[in-house]
């Protein structure tokens, strides 16, 4: 047990690495047989996975700030070494990246059947990189998991996409790609002036202030297009769509989140002084993100271009979250990503249910389902209504969280935000109304069925995640707490106690 | 003014340039292009020499010799070189060669 | 010179080398066109052997021979070895490829045997007489392999634009070097190095013969704006040269143009950096930007060779051992990508022979998947794309060019590899996106399939592992440059 | 355990006949929901009586919730006067509406679903008014709002239905809002959100300000004016009010239960709660009182010329809300939360009884459809009767305790605003009673205008419908006599027990020693009322016709509902989809596309396509390049040692 | 100021250079070109005699007149090209390829103008010139080639090899049908083979077999 402890992080990136070398191996002579086979093991690999996430969450103490399950080997030179360990900021991130794994299997069971053995082995590299980046200490390894997801998401677009997959996946590729190299230089700044490419080394590392800036947009660059915020957000809508719906569900539950923990664990602390500059920025934007991409979800006309739009908008939540600079903020936004994962992907599976029926992912070509697909359309609606931010589902928590935050620190920010969870609900309903609503006049659409057993299996966790997100967050909430506070203590000198005295005058003559 | 070092290098640069000359400036023959090489080359053995007698130093000299030797060797190859393409060619237009580009 | 002893150990591999080249060379002379498969095996064999040596016996330790003329030391060893493996390689894969358009003779590896021992001249040349033969010994071959295939005209003609800039460039050096040597008296690097570093600096003509000397090195590795040879060369020439040109010289000039400007003109590092910078970034813009409209996929890796070595350079530029260091690091890993690739288009085979276009490769993951993958591999590389070996290389030169303050540099040459990126993807997109263009022909030998596995292995993640022992060598051998 | 179970017995309901209605059938799904609220009904008079007899206050901690920082708020269920009232009026009337909708939906083939929906808004309706702090309230806030948007569009094949429901969300939503950020700018003030600790320590802060949008304001006002958005949105407040006739497109039982008895009464019962931090904020009350009074004169003016028989019914709720906002605007919270007690039986009672003509006339909801059925539907002519009677506040029945109550209290109030609302208020009632009756007349007397198929198959319906509709109207005519001393007479300090602001020498004692004249007022609208309406409708003459042909411009201003629909659409609709499209296609594809990747990428190609055009393949060209660049660079330092 | 001998024939000698140079590039028929290169040569040549080189202008005349001009004007006539069709020389470009050569020159003759020395260059010398009167300028070359620059010696040596193999690799063509002599077989060849002896009678001839081919 002691092994497994010492090498939990390791071994849950060996995993499904190991996963895909037996994929490589199996053959049978008939194809049918053969892709059920790559699906079996695929998916139990992934469970493996996912129960070895469980175990690094119970086993985690949420006491302490502190790095946990840390390994550290040498490998180039003194300086950059294979250094992982998690803490409360990244814990829960590994466990949602193992948990939408075994879903995101189970959702391509049918609707892949070519090249199974590429697509299986494809997830399964990336979720090593995903796990990788989330626990990576190192800052140079870092940088290789976080582009290195690039090349399996570009070839799971490219490959197993829609019909304008090759502009989508290009896009995709070298859009996150510029920000990022920006990234590296700052990087290598960072190494070369600190003389370590440790983390928690460079989190304690005081950098220069004027070069704290240059720093600090150059890591924006790269975290603002991978989360994406407006106005680089536009390759999004672009993935999103023509990629297969295991990819969108990857992509929405778990890379666009590597920005906002881009954010959390090198801007803020190793930059905290440009951090506080820039933040007017990062309220611009963010603020229009909210405003200007809801309105465009209100009129689109592909559902899951919709559903791009509207992780644009909730995007836009996490970076002011974020960059509030207290504790409701950042545990809020830590929460909206955490949310946003499991319902933007269900939203995305639910997509692929119909998808994998009707071929078509234009709202005017459904309408009705609420007929004879009773239980997809429950299903649809509740992640509708998480998406919504309804209290008791996942999105209200941190939604609330994040804008409680905000009114404390500029009640503009809160007000201009909130206005986008007025928009949510329009663009939600309205997408709700013609798709699970309405007359059900279309032959095609009535030839229909249900949810099958798989996508029942499929849905059941995720609903049940959603609910106890919404009903009892502290399960998640409680891990961070010692991280995020020792976040704000040490490098904003924030004294997280409530901040009412600073924000309420009293005037002269009362 | 007694001629000295400078002239021989004024000399040197004069042909050099005319070697480049020959090189970008001509349209109508390979064959001239090679030969402004061996102007060019002619150019650097005059400087070579110059120097050498100048320093004092037979280095000089020595280089200039086997620039010389080298020089008569790739006028062999680029020769060859020629002699093949003219025969796939049937030209040896300078304005001809250019199958390849972009 | 005088009294000294005179030792050949040190020049010992390039003996063995001259030695045995014109030995194969009487055995193919003797056996006639028959012998070519016998003599390019030997020919690998001697460079093997003649590899095994140079480690063995001579090491990593500075030794200076022929009046100064030559050494050897830890950098030279580093880089030769990799000379001799992108030789050995280009020997290797060229057999199916040759006697499939009737030029298997045995002159091509001889040929090759010859431009490498120039190559190792170059690489321990201490100065500007050695430096310049060995060039030429190397530039004389390759002008010939390029036009080997002399019944197609593509071929002489590659050869012939190949010898006509060659000319040009080396009359630009050697006047470089006439320059050099009359206004500073020697041509010896050493006493270069310690005779340009008065107070006064430098006089303007070593200056400028110094400019005429980069501007014909330049040429060598095709760097901009002297690299206008390169696509129509590599396009023409037949691929196993093109292989070989795009590997194994590239390394040998780069080592040169290290050795020479470190060891040589510290003195003037003010001066040669600019230069180096301009090259540089000229290099990764066009290397970047023009390949992007390519169709041949040979003439794309001579555009992307253009944009490797700007990154290469940009090590250099740095001008400190560890951007040496870099950039060994870079060529040796540049090497291995190169070579991969190479040996993917010579496999690039249908009924009615060799095919060279992009557009030739589609769908190949559905009609040959290891090969998809091997390519995907190299391209992803040398987009330096992580997870592949081609990120460590722009890593460390980069992370040199940041320390020595050039970021502007940096922040460039990231720019221009997210453009180069692009026509590396369309590769892989054209691969794995596209419908099938029917599948390839089998039949393009072992040999090549084995380069090809070995690069891909090489540069896939298992370059993790790689990569400690690789920057611990070049360390050392950029150590051994005096600094 | 009691509250618990009185709370989380309809949960069950909602979750049994949920996921298992279809396995369990159609009546064992609306047996079970039917009786489990039940039991929760009978339970909470129970509570209700323990808790204001007895005077006892609980507060039950079920969950934690959340807990961040200094934030931390609970599942937990507070238990005073005020939310035991609630727990009758919702628990009873959500009871009787079951019961009655096992016959009413008699021929829906979804009923599982229906009951489920039902019995999930009574949960959320509990748990709104039991919390004990604002986010559950919130919880609640939007649980019910979700209940109600399940409801409306229940009958989801109608794009009506559909429309209705997003329409009630979103309006719903932009009251929301306020109340969020309301609840925000409690947590900056307070720095908690419990109940009890807000109202502990307000007074605290009676002198603070807060910046609200880059400009200081008075912390208090600010925060109730905040949490005031929100009740205007739920309670259907004039500005906020366009969803709620709207609604009318969900089942009747449905507009009985949510948008007449409980949901609406929502932002009255926030108020009623806040009623320590409204005390503290006269602007904030003041601004009450306007809204209310003109929502009251404003829903009843749009009431007058309806044609739908629930619409009529619906512009009347409203304006009873309007009532209650103004008694909450002058203080007088017990009035407004008697009003909202009474309300509840004869609004409920209104709407059965509509949903029981509808019912008789085959889903026919126009008046000018009906008429003379009186005699096929005795039983429900006469509760209809009963409720009209209590809704005109004809003395003795409940309506007059309560509306009279407000009025008094109105003019007795001297705060900003007390006086235009006690002439809206009087106005009011006389054109509640006009409508009111104009319903009755039109719909069961005069010569019908239905079809004769219709009619001859007019009858009452089965004994689940009939049995609520006397028990409600029951409730109408004693409600208010029984609980008139407890709510608003002398016991009201023994009752409320601190739940409501009760201080002595409050507004209701000024308001019981108002002239007579006051007092009499709103019976002589009353009457005033009943007699234009008995001569416009039963003397057969066609004085309505010739006065709306007489004013047409004014009832096409009324029958269109003072074209707020049409203003909202052309302000905030249309330019949202239109802003919409702009951003999507001009903004994100024409320019940031267009200028970021695409644009970027068509000059790389432009750029590489005319670098490519330099590769000439001429020699020369490349010999010439060599040069150049060579003669650049010696240029260049030529030029440098020459500046040295 | 009057010129000394040596100085006119420095001018002359470079005079001539240059404009055989300049004739080399511009003559119109490359036979012609050949032969302005000759004079060049032979020009040059007598500039390395003024300077003291005199091995180095007799290897000149040697090596270059004697075999590199010949071999161009071998070529030249071997490809038997009509020198009429060849477009004419194109001068538009001539405007821009001037300025940037003239600039070119205009540096270079600066430099060798702006005469700057490093310092202490003769030290640097690796061989200095034999002051020794006794010793010719042959004589002194013939000493460090063997030993100093036996490396440099071998190279080019070497480089001379690579350029026969290349020539030879690049022309050399086997046609089939093209009869070569084989020595070897020639001297191998057997008496038994290559006759028959005949008995001739007398009056009757000889049936001669057929002849193979």
């Amino acid at each position: 047990m002691s092994f497994l402890q010492n090498n939990l992080l390791s071994l849950m990136m060996i995993m499904p690495i190991l996963g895909a070398a037996i994929l490589l191996i199996i053959r049978h002579s008939d194809p049918d047989i053969e892709k059920r086979n790559i699906r079996q093991v695929s998916l139990l690999i992934t469970l493996i996975t996912f129960v070895m996430s469980l175990v690094l969450w119970f086993g985690f103490d949420n006491s302490t700030a502190e790095f946990q399950f840390v390994e550290q080997h040498a490998w180039i030179g003194d300086d950059i070494s294979y250094y992982i360990g998690v803490d409360g900021i990244s814990m829960l991130f590994v466990v949602l990246t193992a948990f939408l794994m075994p879903i995101v299997v189970l959702a391509s069971w049918d609707s892949i059947q070519d090249r199974v053995r590429e697509y299986m082995i494809a997830f399964l590299l990336l979720e090593t990189l995903m796990i990788g980046v989330f626990t990576a200490l190192d800052i140079f390894l870092f940088y290789i998991f976080f582009e290195g997801g690039l090349i399996p998401m570009y070839l799971l677009i490219g490959i197993w996409g829609g019909v304008n997959r090759i502009y989508a996946s290009f896009k995709f590729f070298l859009y996150t790609l510029l920000g990022s190299v920006l990234m590296l230089v700052a990087v290598m700044y960072m190494y070369l002036e600190a003389g370590t490419t440790e983390i928690p080394l460079l989190m304690n590392h005081s950098f220069d202030v004027d070069v704290q800036k240059w720093l600090w947009l150059a890591f924006f660059a790269s975290f603002a297009v991978k989360m994406p915020m407006w106005p680089v957000h536009t390759w999004l809508p672009d993935a999103h769509v023509q990629a297969p719906t295991g990819g969108s569900v990857i992509l929405a539950g778990i890379l666009l989140k590597m920005g906002g923990y881009g954010f959390l664990r090198f801007s803020l602390p190793m930059l905290p002084e440009a951090t506080i500059e820039f933040s007017w920025l990062v309220f611009t934007l963010s603020i229009i993100a909210i405003i200007v991409t809801s309105l465009i979800a209100l009129v689109q006309e592909d559902i899951k271009k919709l559903i791009a739009y509207s992780s644009v908008a909730h995007m836009g939540f996490v970076t002011i979250g974020v960059f509030l600079l207290n504790v409701n903020g950042i545990e809020g936004a830590i929460f909206t990503m955490l949310s946003h994962g499991v319902v933007s992907g269900a939203l995305f599976l639910c997509v692929g249910v119909i998808y994998d029926r009707l071929h078509t992912r234009e709202i005017s070509r459904y309408g009705g389902l609420a007929v004879n697909m009773k239980i997809y359309a429950t299903i649809f609606v509740l992640f509708s209504m998480a998406s919504i931010g309804l209290p008791g589902t996942s999105g209200f928590v941190g939604e609330f969280l994040v804008l409680n935050g905000s009114f404390a620190y500029n009640s503009w920010i809160a007000f201009l935000a909130t206005t986008g969870v007025v928009l949510g609900a329009a663009y939600m309903l309205y997408l709700v109304r013609r798709l699970i609503f309405g007359e059900l006049d279309k032959d095609d659409v009535k030839a229909m069925p249900d949810l099958s057993l798989r996508e029942k299996l499929i849905f059941a966790p995720l609903i049940a995640v959603v609910l106890w997100m919404g009903i009892y967050p502290n399960s998640f909430l409680d891990p961070m707490h010692a991280s995020v506070n020792a976040l704000l203590e040490t490098h904003f000198l924030t004294d997280t106690s409530h901040a009412a005295a600073d924000q309420i005058g009293t005037p002269a003559g009362r | 003014m007694a001629v000295g070092l400078g002239h021989y290098l004024t000399v040197a640069a004069i042909l050099f340039v005319f070697g480049v000359f020959g090189i970008f400036l001509n349209r109508k023959n390979v064959i001239i292009i090679l030969m402004s090489v061996e102007l060019m080359l002619l150019a650097v053995n005059i400087n070579l020499v110059a120097f050498s007698t100048h320093l004092g130093d037979m280095t000089g000299q020595v280089l200039a010799m086997f620039v010389l030797t080298v020089a008569a060797a790739e006028a062999a190859i680029g020769l060859a070189i020629l002699v093949v393409y003219f025969r796939s060619r049937g030209s040896i237009a300078v304005e001809d060669i250019n199958q390849m580009k972009g | 010179m005088n009294g000294e002893s005179l030792s050949l150990l040190p020049a010992l591999p390039e003996l063995i080398l001259a030695i045995g080249a014109m030995a194969l060379l009487m055995l193919g002379v003797f056996q006639g066109d028959k012998s070519y498969k016998q003599v390019a095996n030997l020919s690998i064999l001697l460079l093997l052997v003649c590899a095994v040596v140079m480690i063995n016996q001579v090491g990593g330790e500075r030794e200076v021979i022929f009046g100064d003329m030559f050494v050897t030391d830890a950098f030279a060893v580093f880089a030769k070895t990799l000379v001799y493996i992108g030789s050995a390689v280009a020997i290797l894969i060229a057999g199916k490829f040759l006697a499939e358009h009737n030029i298997a003779k045995f002159e091509y590896p001889i040929l090759v045997l010859f431009a490498t021992l120039g190559m190792l001249i170059m690489i321990s040349a201490n100065n500007l007489m050695s430096l310049y033969v060995g060039l030429e010994l190397q530039s004389l071959s390759l002008y010939v392999l390029a036009a080997m295939n002399r019944d197609r005209l593509r071929s002489t003609e590659a050869g012939l634009k190949y010898f006509v800039l060659g000319a040009l460039s080396s009359g630009m050096l050697l006047y470089g070097i006439s320059l050099i040597y009359g206004f500073s008296g020697t041509t010896d690097f050493d006493v270069l190095a310690t005779s340009l570093q008065g107070e006064n600096g430098a006089p303007i003509g070593v200056v400028v013969g110094l400019v005429f000397l980069l501007s014909g090195l330049a040429f060598k590795i095709s760097a901009v704006p002297f690299h206008m040879w390169t696509p129509d060369v590599y396009e023409g020439s037949p691929t196993p040269v093109t292989a070989f040109f795009a590997a194994a010289p590239k390394v040998a000039a780069m080592a040169l143009l290290v050795r020479a400007l470190i060891n040589g003109f510290p003195g003037l590092v003010v001066e040669w950096q600019q230069v180096i910078v301009f090259v540089s970034i000229a290099s990764m813009l066009v290397g970047s930007f023009v390949a992007l409209v390519q169709t041949n996929i040979k003439r794309l890796m001579a555009y992307s060779s253009i944009g490797h070595i700007g990154y290469a350079l940009v090590g250099l530029a740095a001008g400190t051992q560890d951007g040496v260091q870099a950039l060994l690091v870079y060529l040796a890993i540049y090497l291995t990508m190169t070579l991969g690739a190479f040996a993917a288009i010579l496999s690039m085979r249908r009924s009615d022979g060799m095919v060279e276009d992009i557009e030739d490769l589609a769908g190949l993951s559905t009609t040959n998947l290891p090969m998809a993958v091997a390519i995907s591999i190299f391209m992803f590389s040398l987009a330096g794309i992580p997870l592949l070996a081609g990120f460590f290389g722009k890593w460390f030169v980069f992370l040199a060019a940041v320390e020595a303050g050039l970021i502007p540099l940096a922040v460039i040459g990231f720019l221009a590899s997210v453009v180069a990126c692009y026509y590396y993807l369309r590769i892989v997109k054209v691969m794995f996106f596209d419908e099938s263009a029917g599948a390839f022909e089998g039949g393009h030998g072992q040999a090549v399939s084995a380069v090809i596995g070995v690069a891909a292995a090489v540069n896939s993640p298992v370059s993790f592992l790689l990569i400690w022992p690789l920057v611990g060598a070049a360390a050392w051998a950029a150590g051994s440059l005096l600094f | 355990m009691l509250f618990k179970a009185i709370v989380f017995l309809p949960l069950v309901g909602f979750l049994i006949a949920g996921m298992f209605g279809r396995q369990i059938g159609d009546k064992a799904s609306m047996l079970v929901t039917s009786l489990l609220v039940s039991v929760a009904a009978v339970l909470s008079w129970f509570a209700f009586f323990d808790v204001t007899e007895a005077g006892n206050e609980y507060s039950v901690h079920v969950l934690s919730w959340v807990n961040s920082g200094d934030l931390s708020f609970n599942w937990a269920l507070k238990i005073d006067t005020l939310t035991a009232v609630m727990l009758v009026v919702v628990n009873s009337v959500s009871a009787l509406v079951h019961w009655y909708s096992m016959g009413y939906m008699e021929e829906d083939p979804h009923k599982p679903r229906f009951f489920a929906y039902l019995s999930l808004f009574t949960f959320a309706m509990l748990m709104l008014v039991t919390s004990d702090n604002l986010v559950q309230m919130f919880f609640g806030w939007e649980g019910v709002g979700l209940a109600s948007y399940l409801l409306i569009g229940f009958w989801f094949k109608k794009p009506s239905a559909n429309a209705a429901a997003i329409k009630a969300f979103v309006v719903n939503r932009v009251g929301d809002f306020g109340f969020a950020l309301g609840i925000y700018a409690v947590f900056l003030l307070v720095g908690s959100v419990e109940f009890n600790t807000i109202f502990a320590n307000i007074g605290d802060y009676q002198t603070a300000t807060v910046s609200f949008l880059g400009t200081e304001y008075h912390a208090i006002t600010v925060v109730a004016l905040l949490l005031f958005v929100g009740a205007m949105g739920k309670s259907a407040q004039l500005g906020l009010h366009t969803w709620l006739p709207d609604a009318m497109e969900g089942p009747t039982p449905v507009s009985a239960l949510i948008h007449a008895a409980t949901m609406v009464t929502a932002g009255v019962f926030l108020v009623a709660r806040f009623s320590p931090v409204f005390e503290l904020s006269p602007v904030a009350l003041s601004v009450v009182t306007y809204v209310g009074a003109a929502t009251a004169i404003f829903a009843a003016s749009v009431g007058l010329v309806q044609n739908d028989i629930k619409r009529v019914i619906a512009y009347s709720t409203c304006s009873q809300l309007g009532y209650m906002f103004v008694a909450l605007g002058v203080s007088a919270y017990g009035a407004a939360v008697f009003h909202l007690f009474t309300h509840a039986f004869f609004k409920a009672l209104l709407f059965l009884g509509a949903g029981s003509v509808i019912h008789a006339m085959h889903h026919e909801q126009d008046m000018r459809k009906m008429g003379g059925i009186y005699k096929k539907i005795p039983l429900t002519y006469i509760v209809m009767i009963i409720g009209t009677l209590a809704i005109t506040g004809v003395p003795g029945l409940s309506g007059y305790f309560s509306k009279d109550m407000i009025i008094e209290a109105a003019y007795a109030a001297s705060t900003p605003g007390a006086e235009f609302a006690f002439v809206m208020t009087v106005c009011a009632a006389f054109m509640t009673s006009f409508y009111s009756w104009r319903l009755i007349f039109l719909t069961f007397h005069g010569p019908t205008r239905a079809d004769n198929h219709t009619f001859d198959h007019a009858h009452e319906g089965p004994l689940t419908i009939r049995l609520p509709l006397i028990l409600l109207a029951l409730g109408a005519l004693f409600a208010g006599f029984l609980y008139k001393d407890a709510f608003i007479g002398d016991g009201r300090f023994g009752f409320w027990d601190g739940a409501l602001i009760t201080s002595a020498g409050d507004i209701l004692d000024r308001a019981h020693d108002v002239p007579a004249a006051v007092i009499w007022s709103p019976f002589v609208a009353m009457v005033l009322g009943f007699a234009i309406a008995f001569l416009f409708y039963m003397r057969g003459s066609d004085i309505a016709k010739r006065t709306s042909e007489t004013w047409d411009g004014l009832y096409a201003f009324l029958l269109n509902k003072w074209y707020f629909d049409e203003l909202y659409n052309f302000l905030f609709v249309r330019p949202a989809f239109w802003l919409g499209r702009i951003f999507w296609k001009k903004g994100d594809e024409n320019i940031i596309d267009g200028f970021g990747p695409n644009g970027v990428s068509a000059l790389v190609a432009d750029v590489a396509a005319r670098v490519r055009k330099l590769q000439t393949g001429y020699v020369y060209h490349y010999a010439f390049a060599m040069i150049i660049g060579l003669a650049l660079v010696v240029t260049w330092f030529m030029l440098q040692s020459g500046s040295h | 100021m009057e010129i000394a001998l040596p100085d006119m024939v420095f001018y002359l000698f470079a005079s001539v250079t240059v404009a055989s140079g300049v004739l080399v590039i511009s003559a119109r028929n490359p036979v012609h070109s050949v032969l302005w290169l000759i004079l060049a040569f032979f020009s040059a040549a007598g500039l390395f005699v003024l300077m003291g080189a005199e091995f180095l202008a007799m290897l000149l005349v040697v090596v270059y007149v004697g075999a590199v001009a010949v071999l161009f004007l071998f070529v030249v006539m071997m490809l038997d090209i009509n020198f009429t069709e060849l477009r004419q020389g194109m001068l538009q470009h001539l405007p821009l390829g001037g300025l940037v050569g003239f600039i070119l020159l205009g540096e270079l003759v600066a430099l060798t103008l702006a005469w700057n020395f490093g310092e202490d260059v003769a030290k640097n010398a690796a061989s200095p010139t034999p002051t020794d009167a006794g010793i010719t300028n042959t004589e002194a070359l013939g000493q460090l080639l063997y030993t100093d620059y036996i490396f440099i010696f071998q190279t080019a040596g070497l480089i001379l090899l690579v350029a026969m193999i290349g020539a030879i690799v690049l022309t050399l063509r086997d046609r089939p049908g093209v009869r070569r002599q084989n020595i070897g077989q020639q001297v191998n060849r057997k008496p038994q083979e290559a006759f028959d002896l005949v008995d001739v009678e007398t009056g009757k001839g000889v049936s001669l077999p057929t002849k193979k081919g």
